[in-house]
């Protein structure tokens, strides 16, 4: 039979195959085709890591940060985008789902996911980050030893696409005293922020679409807001409704939080655009260098203001700085990788980076921030962020 | 970076009747607070259903946020920012409440569940007496002890530090 | 208890709450943070299209199509990129491979994976397409109802990140007569291709990073060989030796397939380059307009040859045609998403699209390929994609 | 687009042996070919009970790729590719073979197996005879039929319609 003529060696001569050189995976099947891929299993511990700001009791209140030292490049793989949710990511039906805009407007308009998915879109490339992020560099008084993806892992950046809601702004038509809009979620937060009209006609989208395919569920299926540049929190997931307003809401999440407190007892409210930035995530905190010898210094940098235009590294703490290469055209209100080669001599070495974007803002020292904010001033944090290398090759966060 | 493009004009008219069932939101001034009304002597008995096993008896916190004290701490170096001592308008209470609270059962509470336990949360913080009727017309008014504490900085293009 | 309390209505007044106006999702709970995020369970539409050659015979031989028609953006999501195979993925553990470099170079050299990881990287977003991409447009004596992503989905993008290959060849130091290396993969089929040095030494990478994360599976974790703008099978996964040779292998992926028969007999060999080309992905086949009215046309462009300048369109098959927007930078070896307004009349219409890239190369028509190729001629066809437009706004595939 | 780095130099020397491992391409003119051989007499029994069940009896396909046929047919309305009538160089058929044949168990044939089934699938395209002893040393001068049906087009830099 054929199974038995297979398994009966045919050939006299004790000759050789060249099996025993390959491993496993060069000699069997491989895995068959499949419909939607996912990461090897060995890159399991390439994940969110998960912060519930009041444990149990709120499974969907807190964040899922992106592990930015894992990740290489701009675009932030949608698994991997950090979210920020203040009562966990509702699961919308499409079909049930619309999006309202009302208010101060000539004619307040219903439009069906369906029929928004009809609209002629754009294309724009955008980071998304929390204002909350690297709170903890600022708050915590000693330097808190963890990842960085741990310490400033809320910030993503994706290929969005969606309409630029000047079209339906004018579609309802807006009232000359609508200078105002307020944004609501269809999660159980009603998360809801108010933001002025100049942004909403200049470059404010609603996505449809990140990376490709339609926008995760935690990042605001079936639809989220952008607003280029500004606060995470703003960009308002799970979109229901924008209502057009003569003055901002004073919701909730621009009033409790996301205000920033000065140390005179006052407070700025809407402080939107956040702050030029850099965060180098090669070699970064509970890293350790294996020898002496070239390294790449790499990270990320993006400002709310628009392009990146420079990023200068130092590896002396700050006393000297020289120019890093950045990697990819400088795109606005988008990361931008940048890269330098390093020799690491085997010394100690305090690393740095600090972004400059094309309207000369520079990224301040934490120093600088922590004179001008309140002692509990913890969000923009845009501040430059040290890693110390030790004399054994561990690299730790550190305040300079 | 603004694109110019042409809509399909697809969107569906709404009806005011459709508008009311979509706007929970409520301005600074009051606009958008229904009918309904609540003093803090019926707030507390929500409260205590309601909101007292996460925000702690008379809203001390534990174990999630305080909602009172801190009045007079926010120039010092230990700041306390709660609704009482930092929030400029109480329409934000209200509003918040409703929408967003209790966390596991959000938008639950009538109306005047909702002026009965802000009014009990103002109460506690001492800007209201225990037996003022919070509703539609005096809400907005309250005056909160931050009212003019807040910076107005949404015309400012970036933070800058010296 | 306060259970009791809870499920008691507290209020006498029988006053209302809004909770009647909101859907399920926006007045319970959502789900909490997790770890690593999927699409929406009301995307699972939205797969890649399974393709087996010889049925289960051979399930990894064959291809996963990405659904191109409905995507947006240039951003392929790597669960979605195409993948083409000849005998399945493998599954490789990183600590177990290397990559090799021997032959005609100084020093031989073995690459452990965590050593490559240590290299000074590039990033660049690279369109990644099969030369048997929209075979069946050209073999098919009768145009093949079925969507744009079944008959044209071998084309994927991605933001990569790697290591420049000129950096690993001069490390082993290339001898004057190796002028070609073969690339082996370390899957079941061995899958080995041969290309010239100059390519090498030009821009091709070693990819680690694929939008960001590690390479995925099915695109050759824990690496894979690119050369940007050249035919798919050559970028070799699952990457495991290079070898510099003097000339090429002749290996049967580059001998009896993915060569070029033409009409005499003779067949080219070594045809690397992928032509200029463009699909229009809204609307495509299998899609219908609902109504009479405004639409946006929109699709993807790109070329082997570097960037795409230019996208024309034609809504009457050719007679006419006009400028699309190119939405977002052009970027050599890289997808440009191209847009513009359509207006349907309710009349029959034929939709095509022609990219012009920036050396001229225009893509051909389907009868000039079919003079200039052997009958069964598939590979390498790049010819202008024909969407008819019934009067009823089904839309179906044509030969124009 | 090329971009010069520097290099951290982690490369690890390979020893001849360890090149011999990794090494299992053979070029058209024979360079990596093993010690071995084998006739297309053996040939067939390697075939019957690796092969056949794919490419049917004699090579003739069903389910999958025919092996054999189609010589002359190239210039012909009816091109058919096979090993025989398309593949100019035999080494190609003894490399692919070995690494990825048959495609449950590839690299498990033995040298000597992969020599006699190629020597069987050359006789049955008429290539060779049944008793030829195919080896190291006389594979690559197998003068296939479409030995010179190639034109070389790696220096061109895109296909041109005209
Ligand atoms: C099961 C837990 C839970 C219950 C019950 C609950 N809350 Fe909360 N509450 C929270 C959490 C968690 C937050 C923080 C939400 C966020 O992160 O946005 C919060 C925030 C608040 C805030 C904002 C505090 C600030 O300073 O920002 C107010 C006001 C509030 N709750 C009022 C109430 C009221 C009134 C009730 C009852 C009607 C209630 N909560 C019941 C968990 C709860
Ligand atoms: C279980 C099925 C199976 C078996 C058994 C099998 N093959 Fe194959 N063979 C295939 C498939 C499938 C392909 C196409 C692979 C691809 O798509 O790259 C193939 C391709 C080939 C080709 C290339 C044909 C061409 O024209 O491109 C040759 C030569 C070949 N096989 C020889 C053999 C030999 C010799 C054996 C036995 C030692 C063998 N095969 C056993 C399934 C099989
Ligand atoms: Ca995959
Ligand atoms: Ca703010
Ligand atoms: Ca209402
Ligand atoms: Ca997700
Ligand atoms: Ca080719
Ligand atoms: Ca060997
Ligand atoms: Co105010
Ligand atoms: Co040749």
């Amino acid at each position: 039979s054929f199974l038995a003529l297979a398994t009966t060696p045919v050939m006299a001569l004790a000759d050789e195959s060249v099996k025993n050189d390959f491993p496993a995976w060069s000699t069997t099947l491989g895995k068959g085709l499949n419909e939607y891929g996912q990461p090897s299993k060995f890159e399991a511990g390439t994940k969110r890591g998960i912060a519930k700001a009041y444990g149990d009791l709120a499974p969907g209140t807190g964040s899922a940060r992106t592990p930015i030292e894992k990740l290489e490049g701009i675009i932030t793989p949608s698994g991997l985008h950090f979210d920020r949710s203040h009562n966990g990511t509702p699961e919308i039906d499409p079909s049930k789902h619309q999006l309202s805009i009302y208010g101060l407007v000539d004619k307040p308009l219903n439009f069906s996911v369906e029929n928004l998915l009809r609209y002629p879109m754009i294309s724009r490339t955008y980071f998304v980050e929390c204002a909350g992020n690297s709170a903890a560099n600022i708050i915590a008084p000693q330097p808190i030893q963890a990842t960085a993806g741990t310490l400033h892992g809320l910030i993503s950046c994706s290929d969005w696409t969606g309409i630029p809601l000047s079209v339906l702004l004018k579609e309802a038509g807006v009232n000359p005293a609508g200078k105002w809009i307020v944004a609501e979620g269809a999660d159980a937060a009603g998360m809801s922020r108010s933001f002025p009209m100049e942004k909403a006609m200049d470059n404010a989208m609603i996505a449809l679409y990140q990376n490709g395919e339609r926008v995760r569920p935690e990042q605001g299926y079936p639809m989220r807001l952008l607003l280029p540049g500004w606060e995470g929190n703003m960009n308002v997931k799970w979109l229901r409704s924008l209502k057009v307003t003569a003055g901002p809401t004073h919701t909730k999440d621009e009033t409790s939080k996301y205000t920033d407190p000065l140390p005179n007892g006052k407070a700025r409210q809407f402080t939107f655009e956040l702050g030029v930035k850099s965060i180098i995530t090669k070699p970064s905190g509970m890293m350790k260098l294996p020898s002496k010898g070239l390294y790449e210094i790499s990270g990320i940098a993006w400002s709310g203001a628009g392009k990146v235009a420079r990023v200068e590294l130092s590896t002396n703490g700050g006393k000297d700085w020289f120019d890093a290469e950045l990697d990819g055209p400088s795109q606005a209100f988008c990361l931008v990788r940048f890269r330098a080669p390093w020799t690491w001599n085997g010394e100690p070495a305090f690393l740095q980076s600090r972004a400059i974007d094309e309207h000369g803002n520079v990224q301040p020292t934490r120093a600088a921030y922590k004179a001008n904010n309140a002692v509990d001033g913890r969000y923009h944090n845009n501040t430059i962020v040290t890693w110390a290398v030790l004399a054994d090759g561990s690299v730790q966060n550190a305040y300079l | 970076t603004s694109t110019v493009k042409q809509s399909p004009h697809l969107g569906q008219a709404m009806t005011a009747s459709d508008i009311k069932k979509v706007d929970i939101s409520i301005g600074p001034d009051g606009v958008g607070l229904p009918v309904g009304s609540g003093n803090a002597k019926t707030g507390l008995k929500v409260y205590e259903a309601q909101c007292l096993s996460c925000h702690g008896a008379k809203g001390q916190g534990k174990p999630v946020d305080a909602l009172v004290g801190g009045i007079g701490s926010l120039s010092s170096d230990k700041p306390v920012r709660t609704v009482g001592s930092f929030w400029p308008h109480a329409s934000t209470l209200f509003d918040y409440t409703r929408r967003a609270m209790p966390l596991q059962s959000p938008k639950s509470l009538t109306n005047n569940e909702v002026y009965a336990v802000s009014a009990y949360i103002l109460f506690l913080n001492g800007i209201i007496s225990e037996d003022y009727e919070l509703n539609q017309g005096n809400l907005a008014q309250v005056k909160m002890p931050n009212r003019d504490g807040m910076i107005d900085f949404s015309k400012e293009k970036s933070v800058v530090y010296k």
